[in-house]
């Protein structure tokens, strides 16, 4: 009997500190299943935000490091810069990459830097204890939203995927979903194709990733898949924006 | 025959993978482990299939599966 | 050491970065640091090195904290309200024991302020990094040449350390010209083994640096981090011992001291001349490091030999001034003369206020 | 001996280079010198001003509150700036451009019509470098060939510059005599 | 005052800024500060003021001076990582003389730090609101009650200097839960005429609202902002007679004295209690105020009274004990007991370490 | 004989201190004369950068107050929020509002909050010396470009307004010139427009006008015009782009 | 009088309500009382704890070295905090999670099996209520009926809620008489 | 019959009024201000057709327009 999938060896031996369902776990299971196949175990290298998305680099057999809230991107660019030939891959979580880094996410994204941002989109500031996003959904309740959020003074959810589509100079731009096997697979391919760019010294890619906050959002991760299926992918469209 | 095997040491518990399965065969264990949490067990062996839905689901990647 | 060359004080002390192995820069334009960064937007290509123009000031020191990160001796160049802008991430790079050189071409005032000269920046780079309370070493030069001088020292210190080190310069310095001997160049030291570079082993077990006193030796994160803070005083009260500089200038037989730091302390020196040229005993005491700021040795001045002292500064509020009066013996009337507007102190006005002590 | 400077003019007279032509010189005479220009705001649309020092030592305040020799090239400046030459001083103003100049008691004053001098070196854009020459001729701390040498070395290769400028800096040169 | 009603401080806090007559927050979350910007989004809107959730913090700090410019009583909370990004607008807002209460609920440590309690941000405060060296108010409060007590009076200095005005708690002060009664309210202030509001009088005249010292007497703007400066020198110096507030526990007899401010404070009664049940005369000095610090109430502590002292505070490195070194008579042993890592002093270890200096 | 032209009574009564062709100049002129037109002149408050553009705010007969570099959105929010009824008209440079505070400037208009952003783009930080701003054209020289802007370093330039108008929150988004007098006709159309929708309540509109900065462009006016006409308008297209 | 607690168990198990409670009750009964969660990271995942105390003065340190009651629900809690206890302080541990509880010397142990009782009272949810009635009776600081009646009011005002809670605390009320 | 009236005080002789009348009609004056800017002056005055383009361009608010 063979083996057709383990554990993948960039992983710790031991468990993350993400709770149940998040899907955090599942987007960093994605990057060390794809260094592998790229046969970039040496040469990759990530960036820790601010953010339950700050656990990851605790638990992934790489050098990762951290930089203030929001400010990935720029510290990526000065990392980048100087080493050319590592692969690196900026993980943020949606509010810091969309709403106190944004002017360094876009900046960085319009100046075409080399590496690649993965953000996970969960519509809330998780580590925080759930408060809203620049991406929370209209009518969503977070604990700054306790109506629901109200777009009249709130906005409407900022999609931030689709502005740095929007840019001539990003080569590749998706948002893919992780609350069901096929959306893994396709999360997967997304990852790879941006890796494999940057390994080009292509540019740019922006991945955008749909995921759960089941603790944030008070819903169990069963529920919190059946959200995501009816409410969260209409307002985020699943699919390559751009490249 | 396929089969998948829980290492009950990464799973929490989180159940995505009961939905998953094309064939049902997963359900939160009776028993919990060191985190507390009643970690997967996957019931009716042969029905498996391999099919590895279970496994990409899984954020904790706790399932291996054999085929 | 090359022959003396007339050259703006901003380019020199640019040059002097590059030559001290300095291949990384990031910053955002702000009078009157605009001509260091218009310098190194072309010298850094020519000497193999990278630019950034960043979107910002809260950019700029991340950049320079990422390059750190890469085994790169990095730079940015900014004025007060860009350093303001800089303080959180100056905290995580204190935190995470990370290096990096900021020149701080000061202009002054508080807020917008004004963009002439100024020494208004003394308590924001001598108390604390950003919140926290950690901070790394703060050069003062007095001259283009000690500018660029202290520019290896910078870098060296900076890694030694592995703290943030500030160079503090003002517009005047910046913009004014004068010949400098620039420092022979060095090659970029190689870094990569340092604890706090990622990405540069090959087969390498996973290392997270991020405010690294987290992974120590204990598995309880907070008591590795009470731990790096209590070796962090240590090494911050050893800098007393060990790091401070300053200058005296005719002290031997003074009975007047003039305190001063940076291009106030130029000016001053010529107030002293010419007060000894009037017979006056006066003399000249100057803070090189700001931190360490020379505490004993301005508390040791006795106040037997010693009648009265004046500090000057361009700083209103004043900052120096009060810095002094606590560790200067208590009876010593301390005078304070200070501008603010951007006007430059003038020897006169400095020799006048000193007078009126006497 | 430390001689002081202060040069004002509008933009683009020149001043900013004047100045550092002359602490290049100085420095190719093995002087100290500095030189300290007024910078940002003040640039646009007012005046535009520098101070400069050379000395045979190290140099300390880079700016004075009055000086040796006071330069001014336009009436704003001269009305700016009149008062700030020390009481044995020198006060050269640009007669083309400020009528009836008047020195303060115990200062001397110069008057140099730019305007006319300049069309005789062949570009009204010369002005500052017949002050270059007139200086270093009247004042005498920064030897007239280093000078010129330096200037015709920074500004500018083009032949018809060259010679431009070197007939400027020599009826500079000319122009000091008269005061002597 | 209304009746003790059980409440967490963070809540508390906020509902005494509501009933203060504060009508506008902008906030950034971040812990330990969250639950006070989640009580005031819905809060603010029941009592018809406005609620930002700012898309950063320094978003939040310049919302606060754009409605402290509208002439509404307005509010912002954050903890270090967030104050540090607010330091160029506190800067401004000193330089443009702009009111706004910050309330900073302190975490642990620089940088990324730790998000439990701390009191690390010492300096931060109380040394400089940013570059140019200017400052406002900042009270420490030990309890939710004074913290709520303090509340009206934040505000009231704000307006009354012109000044931004810190409110310094920290994680535990806002976690916990205890009795508090709040203050009465009152009707927010008609602050339209004030001259740091724009665009509240009809066919007014233009006023530009900018670093406003600029506008001065003078047509010559730099002379007008040195004035400002020297006269901003002036009205901080006189804090130190009119505004300085300290408490003294048990000071009449002591022969050794605990200095602590906060959370510390409140944890040093009890050791200064449990040392006075074993008959040591032990008292405690806590400012309220730490800036202005009451520099000459601890100078004025007489050397024959005291044998010695210690400093507690939850900073590593320490930043308070040196403060109070510097104004306590030198010969005096002063000691230091600090913890970090998010561990708060203990009652019985401050004890011991006052036991160790008898 | 009537006149049919007059300079603006809410101009005040001295002469800027824009360079000679600075269309700062022509913005603000047109700003005073449609709250003329609309009878504003008692409720309009003016929000002054940091740029060459702070300048305006010391040359108009109304409450104008000032903000640090890139913030003016974020200190805006806090001012229209508690003062609805005055028009509040955020006057920035392209540097101060697409680079530094790029942040401030999308959330603000993602929130639609209810006032109007005029961007002077002029392609470079004019009163810093001329630097590359994010606007700065591909081949450009600056002093940061001195060999002209590198795209593939320092990025295309970046349309700010077609990225706002991506948003679905602002309500009128705009992009006019100021080189011609048609253009300074049209331009003021565009402030009209956003003046209205703002009085109305009715959120965030965003108008973006091409600039010369002749100083830094090194160039005599005329030539900026020529410039503006051959180039610029290539490059950063006029229009409504929203509303 | 003051007695100092420390509560301790994992997420679910209610542990920062059941200190709130007991501080809501003090109030009640004009008692000074505070409680602190230990809160952020430490919550996600691991245990969850909080202190209490409650006192007839001031109470000034809201922590403490050591508890005169430490209640720990869980295994992880009896690990980390069972050498908390004071001297002549009570160990109070959930039994149905922790087997063979041992209490250092001089500490008193009470076992209780939550497990067991709160399925008596009607459902799992109610270990923090049983502990609360056990606490008020055992330790006597704060009034059983002034503890009762906040503890309804707080804790929803559904019928059955109601009636589950009440009896919940009435549990906890007895069991504290086997031990007293 | 129409006119223009140039504002010397205003006026910084950036000449972008120059390159907009349709008549060619303004030019560089021989003098210079206060600010040191040789204004604008309207030649062959009775040409003017009043057409304001000059008005509208001058960044300066220089040029008032009768007609
Ligand atoms: C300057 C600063 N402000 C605020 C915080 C507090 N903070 C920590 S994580 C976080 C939000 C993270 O949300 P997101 O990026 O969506 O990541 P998630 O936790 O949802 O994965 C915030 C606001 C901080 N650490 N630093
Ligand atoms: C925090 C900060 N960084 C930098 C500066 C310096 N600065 C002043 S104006 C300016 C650029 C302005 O350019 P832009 O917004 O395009 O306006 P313009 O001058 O072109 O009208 C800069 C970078 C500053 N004042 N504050
Ligand atoms: S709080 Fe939300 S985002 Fe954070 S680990 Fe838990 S589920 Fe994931
Ligand atoms: S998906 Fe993974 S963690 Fe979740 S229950 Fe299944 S095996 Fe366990
Ligand atoms: S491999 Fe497929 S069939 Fe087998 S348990 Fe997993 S999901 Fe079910
Ligand atoms: S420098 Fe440029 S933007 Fe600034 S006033 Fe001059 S022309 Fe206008
Ligand atoms: S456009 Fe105006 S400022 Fe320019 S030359 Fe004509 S009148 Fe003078
Ligand atoms: S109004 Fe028309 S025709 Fe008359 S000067 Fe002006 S542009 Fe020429
Ligand atoms: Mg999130
Ligand atoms: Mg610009």
């Amino acid at each position: 009997m063979e083996k057709v999938y383990e554990r993948n060896k960039l992983l710790a031996n031991f468990n993350t500190s993400f709770c149940p369902g998040c899907m955090h776990g599942t987007a960093v299971k994605l990057i060390c299943e794809v260094a592998t196949e790229l046969g970039i175990e040496d040469s990759i290298v990530g960036v820790m935000p601010i953010g339950c998305s700050v656990q990851w680099g605790m638990f992934v057999n790489f050098d990762t490091f951290g930089v203030p809230h929001g400010r990935a991107a720029a510290t990526a660019t000065g990392y980048k810069r100087n080493r050319p030939d590592n692969v690196l891959v900026v993980y943020q979580g949606d509010g810091d990459c969309s709403s106190i880094g944004l002017c360094e996410t876009v900046h960085a994204a319009n100046r075409g830097e080399n590496f690649t941002v993965i953000m996970i989109n969960n519509q809330v500031y998780g580590m925080t204890g759930g408060q809203a996003a620049p991406t929370t959904l209209p009518g969503q309740k977070t604990t700054t939203s306790q109506a629901g959020k109200n777009i009249e003074e709130m906005g409407n959810p900022l999609n931030l995927a689709e502005m740095i589509a929007g840019l001539p100079t990003p080569k590749y731009v998706t948002r893919q979903t992780l609350h069901t096997p096929k959306g893994v697979l396709a999360a997967k391919k997304a990852i790879k194709k941006a890796f494999e760019i940057q390994i080009d010294g292509g540019g740019y890619s922006f991945v955008e990733l749909l995921s759960a906050c089941p603790t944030n959002w008070k819903m169990t991760p069963g529920n919190a898949v059946k959200y995501m299926n009816e409410v969260v992918t209409k307002q985020y469209p699943v699919g390559d924006l751009k490249g | 025959m396929p089969k998948i095997v829980v290492d009950e040491k990464f799973c929490k518990g989180c159940g995505l993978c009961f939905g998953v399965c094309p064939k049902d065969l997963i359900k939160a264990g009776p028993n919990v482990n060191a985190a507390g949490y009643h970690y997967a067990v996957q019931q009716r062996e042969d029905e498996c299939t391999g099919c590895k839905l279970c496994a990409i689901i899984c954020p904790d990647s706790a399932i291996e599966v054999y085929k | 050491m090359s022959k003396k060359e007339v050259s703006k004080g901003n380019e020199a002390l640019m040059e002097a970065a590059v030559r001290a192995g300095c291949r990384f820069y990031a910053g955002y334009p702000i009078t009157p640091q605009t001509t260091a960064t218009e310098y190194l937007s072309w010298r850094m290509k020519e000497i193999g090195g990278q630019f950034v123009q960043a979107e910002s000031e809260l950019a700029a020191i991340n950049m320079v904290a990422g390059a750190s990160m890469s085994g790169t001796r990095s730079l940015t160049a900014t004025s007060g309200p860009g350093l303001s802008l800089m303080t959180e991430t100056l905290s995580v790079m204190c935190g995470g024991r990370i290096p990096g050189v900021i020149v701080n071409i000061q202009r002054y005032g508080a807020g917008i302020g004004g963009i002439q000269g100024g020494q208004s920046d003394f308590y924001m780079v001598t108390k604390t990094f950003g919140h926290g309370g950690l901070t790394g070493l703060v050069y003062a030069p007095v001259s283009t040449q000690e500018s660029v001088d202290l520019m290896v020292k910078a870098f060296d210190k900076s890694e030694e350390y592995r703290v943030p080190v500030v160079m503090l310069t003002d517009g005047s310095m910046g913009q004014m010209m004068e010949a400098v001997a620039l420092p022979d160049f060095i090659d970029p030291p190689d870094l990569s083994d340092q604890p706090y570079v990622a990405g540069t082993r090959n087969g390498r077990v996973k290392r997270a640096i991020f405010d690294t006193p987290w992974f120590g030796s204990s598995p309880n994160m907070a008591d590795n981090v009470e731990q790096a803070y209590i070796a962090y005083e240590e090494m911050v009260q050893k800098w007393d011992e060990t790091e401070v500089m300053y200058e005296e200038y005719m002290m031997d037989d003074a009975q007047y001291v003039i305190f001063a730091w940076g291009t106030s302390a130029r000016v001053a020196k010529t107030a002293v001349k010419t007060l000894r040229e009037e017979g006056k005993k006066v003399g000249l005491f100057r803070p090189i490091t700001l931190l360490p700021f020379p505490k004993s040795q301005i508390a040791a001045l006795s106040k037997n030999k010693i009648k009265a002292a004046l500090a000057v500064e361009m700083a209103v509020p004043a900052q120096f001034y009060y810095e002094v009066k606590l560790h200067l013996n208590n009876d010593i009337p301390l005078g304070s003369y200070k501008r603010s507007g951007g006007y430059m102190v003038l020897d006169e006005d400095i020799a006048d206020a000193m007078k009126k002590m006497m | 001996m430390e001689n002081s400077y202060l040069l004002a003019g509008f933009g683009g007279q020149g001043i900013q280079t004047l100045g550092q032509l002359m602490v290049y010189a100085a420095n190719e005479a093995d002087k100290a010198a500095t030189y300290l220009p007024a910078y940002g705001g003040e640039m646009r649309g007012g005046t535009s001003n520098c101070t400069v020092k050379i000395s045979a030592d190290e140099i300390g305040a880079p700016a004075a509150k009055s000086y040796d020799y006071v330069v001014v090239l336009n009436m704003p400046s001269y009305n700016r700036f009149k008062d700030t030459v020390k009481p044995s001083g020198t006060l050269i103003v640009n007669s083309s451009l400020i009528a009836d100049a008047k020195a303060p008691e115990e200062v001397k004053l110069i008057e140099i019509d730019l305007s006319e001098l300049s069309k005789e070196a062949g570009s009204a854009l010369t002005g500052n470098i017949i002050m270059l020459g007139l200086l270093c001729a009247y004042v005498g701390d920064i030897p007239q060939e280093a000078a010129k040498e330096v200037m015709l070395k920074k500004m500018g290769k083009k032949e018809e510059y060259i010679a431009m400028n070197s007939k400027a800096f020599d009826l500079g040169v000319r122009q000091a005599k008269a005061y002597a």
